[in-house]
């Protein structure tokens, strides 16, 4: 397996504060590349830094082969990088539809003349966007929502507007920071499978997650940050069993305690 | 509840008045927006009335001036209304609100040139406003006779154009030549003046008199309209060691004088421009002592040719009456003049433009005529303050 | 109300805008030469507000300074045409152009900043064209203006007064509406308003903010240009105390009160301001204080200007937060029949 | 005299600043505070000046009576202000205010235009005429009043704000509205009562301006404000003492800009260096914090 995105030795120092310390991290073509940890682990900072929020301090971030850290964000988002919010980032004045056609813009090349002239360029583009934006809100099964304002819709739905939008980019790597956060259950569920279903379509993602049942049941391969450091990656089971994790999540007196059980 | 009743409320007022207004718009006759000042006595001599149109900016940052306007020209119809009129005609005077802003000047111009019952046309105060809406005067063939517009460009415009504010090229020269030369008879004078169409003119004319009566300009200093700190360009004259200051502005005297005073400094001081007002002397107060001023007359109470105008002026704007406004009044009976001397031909646009041609005033300003361009000649006195009071210290004609 | 309104458009869209062209290429014929003027001056701020409904209703770019994009225009055509001798036709487009230049170099440190700075920044830099026009007398006249800049000639006809010069305002505003539609509904126009709705977002999503800020003024600022160089030919004087900062709020209040980030906003704003001052006319020197009254009931009643939509980011949280419960009760009962 | 004529600019300048950093200060309180900035700040500077030569004219020349005048006269337009400009649109997007102060100021200054008269009117030495000598250094007795009423309300601010629960209170506003409420803090009084001081601080240097000036009028405000606007964006629009220092730091720049030029070129300077400045430094004189974004 082709490695798809790497981390190698990447750290970030804001002032003082050692927010990511010399992670390193591989995520092969096709994976589910989950990406755990206590609050405050560095996860969401490690994801900025692939995605051109911030650059590192130390290390570099390559995307097959190439290096892409030190880029600007949208730059590397042409590269073949999308990824979702935390606290969902969507357009919410504008529908969903024209929240999935902005997605479009990397793979679209009109311009102010195109615009104005309806030239060529303009009519393939906008027939492109017409088209495939339905057909990801088809596959997202939001199609009925088209015309909704995005900030309208409940929270699910708007993570999921967000994940189509991501895809609209036609990524290589799909980045999703805490999909689950907020949902119900019946919602994480549904997200879980229609994860999985974008697997099988052959998308790379790499999720951080804080639902330990939904990282367990859908990642094939986990990596533990804490402090900032890696402390542990494997797949579901190694980490499962792993003693740092274990410690990291319930606190070395518990597991003390047990051991002495 | 409430909240949908004040949007009601709103909705209905804001409705009402786009309807008001459209049929205002609609309608060419216009009366229904202006202020109409309608000053007819009838009695049975009066031939019917003429209409002049008034643009001025009655508010926005020229206020001062534009009400100054309103108030003096009010004045001037009442005196010749109550005379019998101008050979019998009554006037009336149609005021409209330019708010200083050129655009909305030339656009009442054009209103003003539409209604055939104007004959002609009074404004506006600046110079930029006049010389925007010099073409279309032009163009309808219609007088703007403009009190105060002092940009040499814009009389030469049109045979249209008129404008009372005497003509640098006259005035300037004679400040400093005879003014500043031989009057005060100083070696060495700094200049400060506003940095519009106006000063610079000016400054350009002063500063040829100065070189003939061999006067040496130490500093010659320009500064923005809107400037409120003079302290900088004081200082910097202050550094000159210059004998005697020459300010040229309007509204800007007073500050001047009084941040000089200020500063400790104490020259000899010369201005041109504001006019010898008693808004001035207010303004300084002690101040103002030994100040040489040059203007055609001094519009104070103590003045018994102006005393009337003053007390007029005070009972309606409820402040001392500036230069301008005493211009302002001036194009009334100029106006007024040249209608008499039409006689008993038609009153027409036409013939008060070439009676205006001819027509000299010889008011309590002094006489006031206009040069083949139309720009305003006026006569000039050389006056002083003294103990609050201005005294005359040369009469008209000193060279 | 509006909804009709807008229902009977949708359905007779075609007659509507015949009636409409026909009454607007006619207007002349029954318009006073007067009023014509007016209906010139509400044509001006319409393209005025639009280049700056651009940049701060499409773009989210808080702008005071539109005034000094206008400056640059309109001296730039009174200098190519009364120093070069330049046609007026030929003229226009480079006064644009230039006005566009000046776009972009006030961009570049705009691009770092947002909000009230750059507001300031805009402000500063108003100021500054107003000043360099002031002062830089070889040139541009300085206080002395430029005069005698004249209508031109299409056709052997001479555009010279209102009458006749409309024509030419309102063959730039139909092209400004145009080119603008056009341009809202393409990828540019997208990605402008998602760079206004969460800058954050749209750099993830590949969207370039720099180049699109940059493009933004310069779009914007290129209208602005144009319509200060079409207006000093129908001014046929300028001088630089056509260009100060109140002209740029004038602009601005005129553009919200029509309402930002939408098409129809600036013409609407436009036409209720001036139809608003002129009509008040009447009541004198108090003209202007019902005005600005009228703007601050405006405020608290419609924020998002009279046309623009309360669901929009520009309307403020508030109205927002109602049509967000609406809304949740129509995902609600759709899912009950899911 | 070369270096006379230079001492002599900078105190110009130096005094000029001063007014322009107390109309600064009033605006980085307001901007700090209620969260919104505002173009009122040159109407409320009339405001102040006219309230002082109203009492001026009634009671003599008591420069404790005008400053008293002048500043509630521009704390109960303070109150008006945050009622129809800011209450309600706290949290809506900063334009709307914006526009509301932009119509207010056109509001309060063709209200000015015919309530007070639109002529100017004379201020006339409420300090008579005095030069002060120190070594080199002459400053008139108007400058030095002028500087010690501004150096004394700033610091008594300063005090205010950093020792006193109320100076807390505000600034806990300024820094998080949501956390202040929870601490129990009233937070709409706090932010009209933060409005109103910068509000009296625009109002106290109405009236410096006027007795430095010597005449008021009722568009005087209009320069000054963009001045103040400037110098608290200099100081990154919220900090108190950072604001003044950029109030300063313009008319010293603007004063001794004059001396190498002329004072056409006053704005071209003023502005110039504000464009500069926040081109290079887009928070001015701010240091930008090491945090996370």
């Amino acid at each position: 397996m082709a490695a798809l995105l790497e981390a190698k030795g990447v750290s970030k120092i804001f002032g003082g504060l050692v927010a990511v310390d010399n992670v390193d991290m591989t995520v092969n073509k096709g994976d589910i590349f989950g990406i755990i940890g206590p609050n405050g682990a560095g996860k969401t900072t490690f994801f900025n830094i692939c995605t051109g929020f911030y650059t590192p301090s130390q290390g570099a971030i390559y995307l097959e082969g190439q290096k892409i850290s030190g880029l600007p964000c949208d730059q590397i988002a042409k590269k073949g990088i999308a990824r979702t919010f935390q606290n969902i980032q969507l357009f919410k004045y504008m529908s969903v539809l024209d929240n999935v056609k902005i997605g479009f813009h990397i793979n679209t090349r009109t311009n102010l003349f195109d615009a104005i002239v309806h030239s060529k360029t303009y009519k393939n583009d906008e027939k492109i966007i017409k088209e495939k934006g339905y057909a990801i809100l088809e596959e997202v099964g939001l199609s009925k929502y088209a015309d909704t304002m995005a900030g309208n819709l409940p929270y699910g739905v708007q993570r999921k507007v967000e994940i189509a939008r991501a895809l609209a980019l036609e990524p290589k790597i799909l980045l999703l920071d805490e999909p689950a956060a907020g949902m119900n259950p019946n919602e994480t569920d549904s997200l879980m499978q229609f994860m999985l279903m974008l697997k099988e379509k052959g998308h790379t993602i790499t999720v951080i997650e804080h639902d330990m049942k939904f990282v367990m049941n859908s990642c094939n391969h986990i990596l533990v940050l804490n402090f900032g450091q890696k402390i542990c990656e494997g797949t579901p089971d190694a980490v499962k069993n792993n003693e740092q994790v274990k410690e990291a999540y319930f606190g070395k007196g518990i597991i003390a305690a047990r051991g002495t059980n | 509840m409430k909240k949908n009743f004040v949007k009601k409320v709103t909705a209905v007022l804001l409705a009402g008045t786009m309807v008001a207004s459209l049929v205002a718009c609609g309608s060419t006759s216009e009366s229904g927006n202006s202020a109409t000042e309608t000053t007819a006595v009838v009695d049975g001599t009066s031939k019917g009335t003429i209409k002049l149109g008034l643009v001025a900016p009655l508010t926005g940052v020229h206020a001062e001036y534009g009400q100054g306007f309103q108030a003096a020209t009010k004045i001037a119809a009442d005196e010749i209304n109550a005379a019998g009129g101008a050979n019998g005609y009554q006037l009336e005077i149609e005021v409209k609100d330019s708010a200083a802003d050129p655009k909305t000047s030339a656009d009442i111009v054009t209103q003003f040139c539409e209604d055939k019952d104007i004959k002609a046309i009074i404004g506006d105060f600046t110079s930029s406003a006049c010389m925007a809406d010099a073409p279309i005067v032009d163009q309808y063939q219609t007088v703007l006779l403009s009190p105060t517009a002092s940009n040499p460009d814009y009389a030469p415009m049109s045979e249209y154009c008129f404008s009372v504010m005497y003509n640098q090229s006259n005035m300037a020269p004679w400040v400093g030549k005879s003014v500043i030369g031989k009057y005060m008879g100083v070696k060495s004078v700094a200049v400060m003046y506003l940095n519009t169409d106006w000063g610079i003119s000016t400054n350009e004319y002063l500063l040829k008199g100065l070189e003939e009566a061999g006067v040496e300009v130490l500093a010659d200093e320009t500064y923005e309209e809107n400037e409120t700190d003079f302290s900088s360009v004081i200082a910097k004259l202050k550094a000159s060691n210059a004998e005697a200051v020459c300010i040229l502005d309007q509204g800007n005297v007073p500050t001047i004088i009084n941040q000089i005073k200020s500063s400790g400094w104490n020259p000899l001081l010369v201005t041109q421009g504001p006019g010898a007002s008693q808004q001035l002397l207010n303004l300084c107060g002690e101040n103002a002592e030994d100040l040489i001023i040059t203007d055609s007359s001094y519009i104070t109470e103590d003045n018994p040719a102006t005393k009337d105008f003053y007390q007029k002026f005070y009972a309606i704007n409820q402040c001392a009456p500036t230069d301008h406004s005493l211009c302002a009044y001036n194009t009334v009976q100029m106006l007024a003049k040249a209608i008499v001397s039409i006689g008993d031909g038609e009153v027409t646009r036409e013939s008060i433009k070439d009676a205006l041609k001819t027509t000299s005033y010889d008011g309590m300003a002094g006489t006031v005529q206009f040069d083949e361009n139309g720009g305003g000649v006026r006569q000039f006195l050389i006056l002083g303050v003294e103990d609050g009071k201005y005294v005359v210290k040369e009469d008209y004609g000193f060279e | 109300m509006m909804d009709k309104l807008k229902g009977f458009y949708v359905k007779n869209k075609i007659p509507v805008w015949v009636v409409l062209m026909v009454l607007l290429v006619t207007m002349p014929l029954y318009v006073s030469a007067g009023n014509m003027r007016i209906v010139c001056r509400i044509m001006l701020y319409i393209i005025l507000a639009g280049g700056l409904n651009v940049i701060s209703g499409y773009c989210g770019q808080l702008c005071f300074g539109i005034a000094g994009f206008y400056c640059v225009g309109s001296y730039v055509q009174a200098i190519l045409m009364k120093t070069y001798n330049v046609s007026y036709w030929l003229a226009l487009l480079p006064s644009g152009i230039v006005a566009a230049l000046i776009g972009a170099v006030v961009a570049l440190p705009a691009l770092r900043m947002k909000g009230i700075f750059l507001g300031m920044i805009t402000i500063g830099f108003s100021e500054l064209m107003r000043l360099i026009a002031l002062n830089w007398t070889p040139v541009t006249g300085g206080a002395m203006g430029f005069k005698g800049i004249m209508a031109p000639t299409f056709f052997g006809i001479k555009m010279g007064g209102a009458s006749k010069y409309y024509y030419i305002f309102l063959f730039v505003v139909i092209a400004y509406m145009f080119c603008t539609n056009r341009v809202i509904k393409s990828r540019v126009g997208r990605a402008w308003m998602s760079i206004r709705e969460d800058e954050l977002a749209a750099r993830s999503l590949g969207v370039d903010a720099k180049k699109y800020k940059i493009l933004n003024f310069m779009y914007g600022s290129f209208w602005a240009g144009i319509a200060g160089a079409i207006f000093v030919a129908y001014s046929t004087y300028v001088d630089s105390t056509y260009f100060t900062l109140d002209e740029g709020f004038n602009v601005l209040g005129m553009l919200i009160i029509g309402g930002q980030g939408t098409l129809v906003g600036p013409i609407v704003g436009s036409f209720v301001a001036q139809v608003l001052t002129e009509s008040l006319r009447f009541i004198n020197v108090w003209r202007y204080v019902v005005y600005a009254a009228l703007i601050i009931l405006m405020m608290w009643v419609r924020p998002q200007g009279l046309i623009g939509a309360s669901g929009s980011i520009l309307a403020g949280s508030k109205a927002g937060k109602k049509k967000t419960k609406k809304a949740e009760k129509i995902v609600k009962s759709e899912g009950k029949e899911a | 005299m070369l270096s006379q004529y230079i001492i002599s600019q900078v105190v110009n300048g130096l005094c000029q600043g001063f007014i322009y950093a107390l109309i600064a200060l009033g605006f980085a309180v307001i901007v700090g505070i209620v969260g919104l900035a505002t173009f009122t700040h040159g109407e409320i500077i009339m405001i102040g000046a006219y309230a002082s030569y109203y009492i001026f004219l009634a009671c003599g020349h008591n420069l404790i009576l005008g400053l008293l005048a002048s500043f509630s006269a521009s704390w109960i337009v303070g109150i008006i202000i945050y009622k129809l400009c800011y209450e309600r649109f706290l949290e809506a997007p900063e334009h709307i205010s914006l526009i509301c102060t932009i119509g207010f100021s056109m509001l309060l200054k063709n209200l000015a235009q015919i309530v007070f008269g639109a002529e100017k009117k004379p201020m006339l030495n409420v300090i008579e005429n005095q030069i002060y000598k120190f070594g080199p250094v002459e400053i008139s007795k108007v400058q030095f009043v002028i500087m010690g009423t501004v150096i004394v309300l700033s610091t008594t601010m300063m005090i205010i704000f950093n020792k006193t629960k109320w100076g807390i209170a505000l600034r806990s506003v300024s820094q998080n509205r949501e956390a202040a409420a929870l601490v129990g803090i009233n937070v709409k009084q706090t932010s009209m009562i933060g409005n109103c001081i910068g509000c009296a601080m625009a109002g106290v240097a109405g009236m410096l301006i006027g007795i430095y000036y010597q005449s008021i009028s009722p568009t005087m405000g209009a320069t000054l404000s963009m001045k103040a606007f400037s110098a608290a964006t200099l100081g990154g629009l919220t900090s108190v003492p950072l604001s003044s220092l950029g109030g300063v730091v313009l008319g010293l720049i603007e004063n001794l800009g004059i001396s190498i030029s002329t004072a056409s070129f006053r704005d071209v300077f003023s502005f110039g260096f504000l464009i500069i400045m926040l081109i290079f430094k887009p928070t001015g004189f701010v240091k930008r914090k090491g945090a996370r974004p």
